[in-house]
């Protein structure tokens, strides 16, 4: 198999690359970041009105655009390059993806077009405590009441989970203990019994929230059983989609990094001129280009449906956060004291990448998971 | 020295601090007593405050101190650098003027090296200095100065002359702080403190007298405050620790000392805190993860083994052996300790690595680690400096040619903000 | 192009063969024809022995030969860099007397550009060519010159003028490797093997009409030469691969690559040989070793990675778009995936890893990996050239000062062996 | 606690290493390696009766010259330097220390004197598969018969075991499981039924051998029940000594390598200019210095008994063979080319430290181990 960008696709990424240079430069961002909201429902809804961002990979019959895992990659490439505040992965990564893997046809039509065309924004809410190792970790539990199904429990780092409008909730039927048992329940962000609480973030462009279930009314989707499945391949998608992310601020931290060396004069030449930062940039274009061939083959096994990409899923989570790490860290090395300074840039993708290289499990997880997976494979 | 030299001078300060310590005391004035009396600085000569004795009886001195509860003379901060600085190249008016004030605290001093345009280049200042026959007027700024914000002396390195090599045209003085030419404004740091200032000088104005050293040799004078910064960055430690003493007096040294330090407030997790390392791994579960052990087995070795290299240099330096530059190794190896103890750290709290302030692990010590491991590798001189230094003092490399040894008009540097 | 350029010439390839190909037929003979008929080298021009056709349909053209099982011309070594060095740079009288034997096989090729002295400095050479009127003498010693003790003809890079700066002092002949001056020796590595060679010139001649493009001009000349080295790195490996198929020719020609490959014996092994990584840590039981179980994944991304940068290139390549210096990239990439399976082999196969030979893992491979790791970083441009290359090329960061540029003469070197 | 060196210490650091400058350049290293036995009896003679080697940490009562761990660390360290090849670690190591825990004082002063003044060699036998886990490894049987006992199995990678005099053999009595059925044996190197196989290793300066027993006689040595703890306080000083051989490799790498780049001129000026190359060293300089810090701690705590010394020998031997494989992989980096060259010595040093890292247990091993040991302190 080969990956590569067809100029449609080259297409595309100039397009987000320049419609986020105008409308989130960073200090727009600074700004967001800033406010109570933490996104900005303005900019969100001129990149799904001009570019159907939110849509990009859901099918036309369902309100979206019809692309697939290369375009949404794409797309999450350029929002993590610029940190653009938009609820992108939340909304059209996790929630939207649970929907199609574990949702059933009227559900995704009820639902799928406004999240699609970003009118709504929704957010899964799988994990519970700070370490995830599968379905077994789930405690929330859900109840049938009649019609409906009630959940009581607690989740946490949960991504925009302040200002969703809809939840989708990762619980287990009372009493059972196995996967069978795991579901996806649909919750309203303003449903009585859900008391939401923001947790500070180290990374202050994308906000995490605790959610208390006291007895909250839910939908539960899909067929029964079918809960863990879906799960897991939102899970290998948002690695992905996130791995995405890392690449692109990996990239522009790079690209900081290099055009402040050139400029630079210390000793009466351009720092980018010592071997100590050239030979640093260059390692760092190494680390980054071998992550990015992973992410992007990632990307086009998924869309391929081949039966290694949940492996490769762990492969690209794991290196491009790394190499996202090693860009944040050494761009500030580089940059010298001004570069962990508040007022420069690089701690924006500084926290960013820090928080990333956690969420939806460290590097050192998806290892040891990407060996299980080809071990079992070769 | 010979153990009976020791003894002596304990049952001396001992004879001393029983006949006139007395905590209920100002401050101030027991300072005072304690710079006239020479015990306060007894290394020092005995001209300035001093008695002439070798640093290495300064330990007994102090423990006799200690056991009485007796307040020091001030020593956190740029004093001691300052003091330093003057008795090596200040004349005896310099130290008339400053040097008893510096004891007693009444002083705060600043240093002002560092330039937006000149971080590891220290020698490439472009702040001037011009004198009209009457007096210097200083223009330009300086950054990364801690404490500027309240401190009543600054120790300048500016440049005099442009047309002679970076390193000769540069001259050094004591500017007063306090005057209006002068614009003290916080730095705020990616982790949200502000440890640093940066200070603006337009037509600030420095008398004559006020020079150290001779016009031109300010870069030599600046060799000898820094070789005391780095000379003097463990024992600040020490230091920093207020007694925890009751009393009119601790009361007195505890709010300088805090006052005094809060501009560091980040630099306890330079370290990373790898104390708190194998606990957080046992109390979290995480002590089961192989690959999480062997991540902190290096951390633990990393870091005792740094402990016990910065133990071997401070032997040497007790038993009076020159220090050298293997203090870039122990900064070069705090660089590592920190970044490994970073990513332990990150391993131990999954996804609670992301949460700040209470939300996050310990209160959100975990994050401020986090926040805070990049300035290590950068702050006192960069790990790409410290490795230079290393390789041509330490290995005996051949430096590197330079290309900045004209007059330091015609050197490229960075453009003026 | 278009599929119909495809369809026909893969047709008129196809009725060639018919009527010619036979595997009874001498090697020699046959590859004359080859080279008579442009169906050898289809790329080249058609006054050369080529039919001026695109590069991008070699492969086509190259799968129609293995359809029939036809052997292709001599293509393995030096020939083909000396090759397009001489079709771009040669006179017709160098192509009309050198390509045929190319590429029939007949004469063999080496190298002459490194020196004891200059290795990553290759335009540092001081082998020296004199022109006395009437032919060139050489003298000086070079080294790393792989096949030179079976080689026809060398591809020698010397100094002509010693007052001008050294990119353009040097030229480039074609030398006589057969000659009483010339002496070779074998250079014994680490790992027992001798892969290259050191030569000798003492008073060695060139006539004048064996130079190549001008006096002066062969740091330009060589530039081609080593340009086609990197691009040809790939498909010497694929060349490298002997048929399997029986008849008289393939004999030969398996003879033929047997002799040229075994310099390059230690070759398969540069890449750490992560193929046997997943499969020798479950056959030890190590795989159950969760510290290992990190390692073995870093290598096998590292690997995978590694693959599809170097997949991307040859995509480019192969659409015509110019290859640039991201080979660098490739190389570098290489290197780390040594070092990581060296280590993950060590680790899998424990205190066995000291053993060697017979009593060593897989009959003392693992050991021919150990030992033949550093070679990876070093040979064909070290890992700091490459970094260099990448930051500047690449990245576009500023090069460094040169202290090299005024006439060779006075540039500090090495001194003579 | 601290560590440093005595004066005397210091004397005796110089004069080993002026003897073995002397006595074991590298020219007469390359002769003997490639010699039938593998070291040099002439060699081995001297350094015990001219320095008193063999028996530097041996008590004066026992022939030797009554010194401590610290005095082994330093002989250890400067043969290191020197890769001189004589039965050092087999038999003034391995051998005097296993009898010193585990044979009782009649046995050892029967013994120890003969291996302190060099007349006899010995070695240590425990291993049988190449990856060492503890006492549950031992399967080489013995048995009792009448007033000896006899031993069947195969041990492997026995250092210098094809020339040793003696050997001391680890073995379990016959039928039983538990740590208490441990014991050490001692063997003629000459008996019958032991078959002495060489093994081919990649480090030419230390000789491997394969040892089978088939019904081979041997004397039971020590306490019934004492062999485990004796073994494990004889890999600890092993493991110790082995780590001082590896920083004083380690020094040597680095030192040849900053004398190479200060001479060799590439592009105009002297390799070592370039920040390429003197990062490296201060790099190199760096890990050294860290590992030959815990080394000579982890001396200094075996001589003072203290609790934590098994820790600090798992820590001296990961670092010091880490620093050691870093120094070889660049002094061959450094030197380029011409450092893969056989007739450069860099190799001698890389092969050293190559079979070095895991002889013994390889650095993974003892981070494991020293953090198991750590945890429990703690």
């Amino acid at each position: 198999m080969h990956y590569s960008f067809t100029s449609e696709q080259a297409q595309f990424r100039d397009v987000i690359r320049r419609f986020l240079g105008a409308q989130s430069p960073t200090v727009a961002v600074r700004q967001t970041m800033g406010s109570a909201r933490g996104w900005e429902p303005a900019l969100w809804q001129r990149l799904n009105d001009d570019l159907g961002l939110a849509g990009i990979h859901v099918p036309e019959a369902l309100g979206g655009s019809g692309f697939g895992h290369q375009e949404l990659g794409i797309a999450c490439e350029e929002l993590g390059r610029a940190l653009a505040c938009v609820p992108y992965l939340s909304s059209a990564v996790l929630a939207t993806q649970a929907l199609r893997h574990g949702a059933t046809p009227d559900e995704q039509a009820a639902l799928l077009p406004r999240l699609a065309s970003g009118r709504a924004t929704a957010t899964l809410a799988w994990m519970e405590g700070p370490h995830w190792s599968g379905c077994e970790d789930i405690a929330l539990g859900a109840r049938r009441d009649g019609d409906t199904w009630r959940l009581d429990g607690c989740k946490r780092y949960v991504v925009d989970g302040i200002t969703a409008d809809h939840v989708v909730v990762v619980a287990r039927d009372d009493g059972r203990d196995d996967d069978a048992s795991i579901g996806l329940y649909l919750v309203d962000g303003e449903a009585s019994g859900l008391r939401r609480r923001a947790l500070a973030s180290i990374d202050e462009t994308r906000r995490l929230a605790e959610l208390d279930f006291d007895g909250v009314t839910a939908q539960r989707l899909g067929h029964p059983g079918s809960g863990a499945a879906a799960l897991a391949r939102t899970l290998d998608d948002a690695a992905v989609a996130l791995a995405h992310e890392l690449a692109g601020a990996a990239q522009a931290l790079l690209e900081a990094s290099v055009e402040y060396a050139r400029l630079r004069m210390q000793f009466g030449r351009p720092i980018g001129s010592f071997q100590a930062i050239k030979h640093k940039c260059a390692n760092l274009l190494l680390e980054l280009e071998l992550a990015k061939a992973a992410v992007y083959f990632a990307a086009a096994a998924r869309e391929a449906g081949d039966a290694d990409s949940a492996a490769l899923a762990s492969q690209a989570k794991a290196q491009a956060s790394e190499a996202a790490l090693a860009c944040a860290r050494e761009a500030i090395q580089i940059h010298g004291g001004i570069g962990f300074t508040w007022d420069q840039d690089t701690h924006l993708w500084f926290k960013r990448a820090t928080c990333a290289a956690v969420l939806l499990g460290d590097a050192a997880w998806h290892r040891e998971r990407f060996l299980a997976l080809t071990e079992v494979a070769a | 020295m010979s153990d009976i030299d020791e003894r002596a001078v304990r049952a001396e300060v001992r004879a001393w601090l029983e006949a006139h310590w007395d905590p209920q005391r100002d401050l101030v004035a027991w300072r005072g007593m304690l710079a006239d009396s020479g015990w306060g600085v007894p290394h020092w000569p005995r001209a300035w405050f001093g008695r002439d004795l070798p640093v290495a009886l300064c330990g007994a001195i102090e423990a006799e101190f200690e056991a009485v509860g007796a307040v020091g003379v001030a020593r956190i901060g740029i004093r001691m650098l300052a003091a330093a600085t003057l008795l090596e190249h200040g004349t005896d008016a310099h130290k008339a003027r400053f040097l008893r004030r510096i004891l007693t605290g009444e002083d705060t001093w600043c240093q002002l090296f560092s330039e937006p345009g000149s971080g590891s280049d220290l020698a490439g200042a472009t702040t001037r200095a011009d004198f009209d026959g009457a007096q210097w007027t200083v223009n330009g700024q300086k950054l990364w100065t801690t404490s500027a914000h309240h401190a009543e002396w600054g120790l300048l390195l500016a440049r005099t002359d442009w047309d002679v090599p970076k390193h000769q045209g540069l001259s050094y003085f004591v500017i007063d702080m306090t005057q209006p030419g002068v614009t003290v404004q916080p730095v705020k740091q990616m982790n949200g403190y502000a440890s640093f200032n940066q200070v603006f000088f337009d037509d600030a104005r420095v008398p004559p007298e006020n020079l150290v050293g001779a016009v031109g040799a300010g870069w030599q004078v600046a060799m000898t405050t820094l070789a005391h910064e780095r000379r003097n960055a463990d024992a600040l430690r020490r230091w920093g620790e207020a007694s925890t003493r009751a009393g009119r007096i601790y009361d007195e040294e505890r709010a300088e000392i805090a006052n005094v330090m809060a501009p560091y407030t980040w630099y306890p997790q330079r370290t990373g805190r790898v104390d708190l390392a194998l606990k957080r791994a046992r109390e979290t579960g995480r002590l089961a993860d192989p690959a999480l052990r062997q991540e902190l087995a290096r951390l633990l070795m990393l870091s005792r083994s740094s402990e016990w290299l910065a133990q071997r240099a401070r032997t040497a330096r007790e038993a009076g052996r020159p220090e050298g530059p293997e203090g870039s190794l122990g900064k070069l190896a705090a660089s590592h300790v920190a970044r490994q103890a970073a990513a332990v750290h990150t391993a131990i709290s999954g996804a609670d690595a992301m949460l700040a302030g209470a939300d996050g692990p310990l209160d959100g010590l975990i994050a401020e680690i986090l926040l805070s491991v990049p300035a290590t590798s950068i702050a006192g001189g960069t790990d790409e400096i410290q490795l230079n230094i290393i390789a041509e003092r330490v290995l005996g490399l051949p430096r590197e040619p330079r290309l900045d040894g004209g007059p330091f008009r015609d050197v490229p540097r960075n453009p003026e903000r």
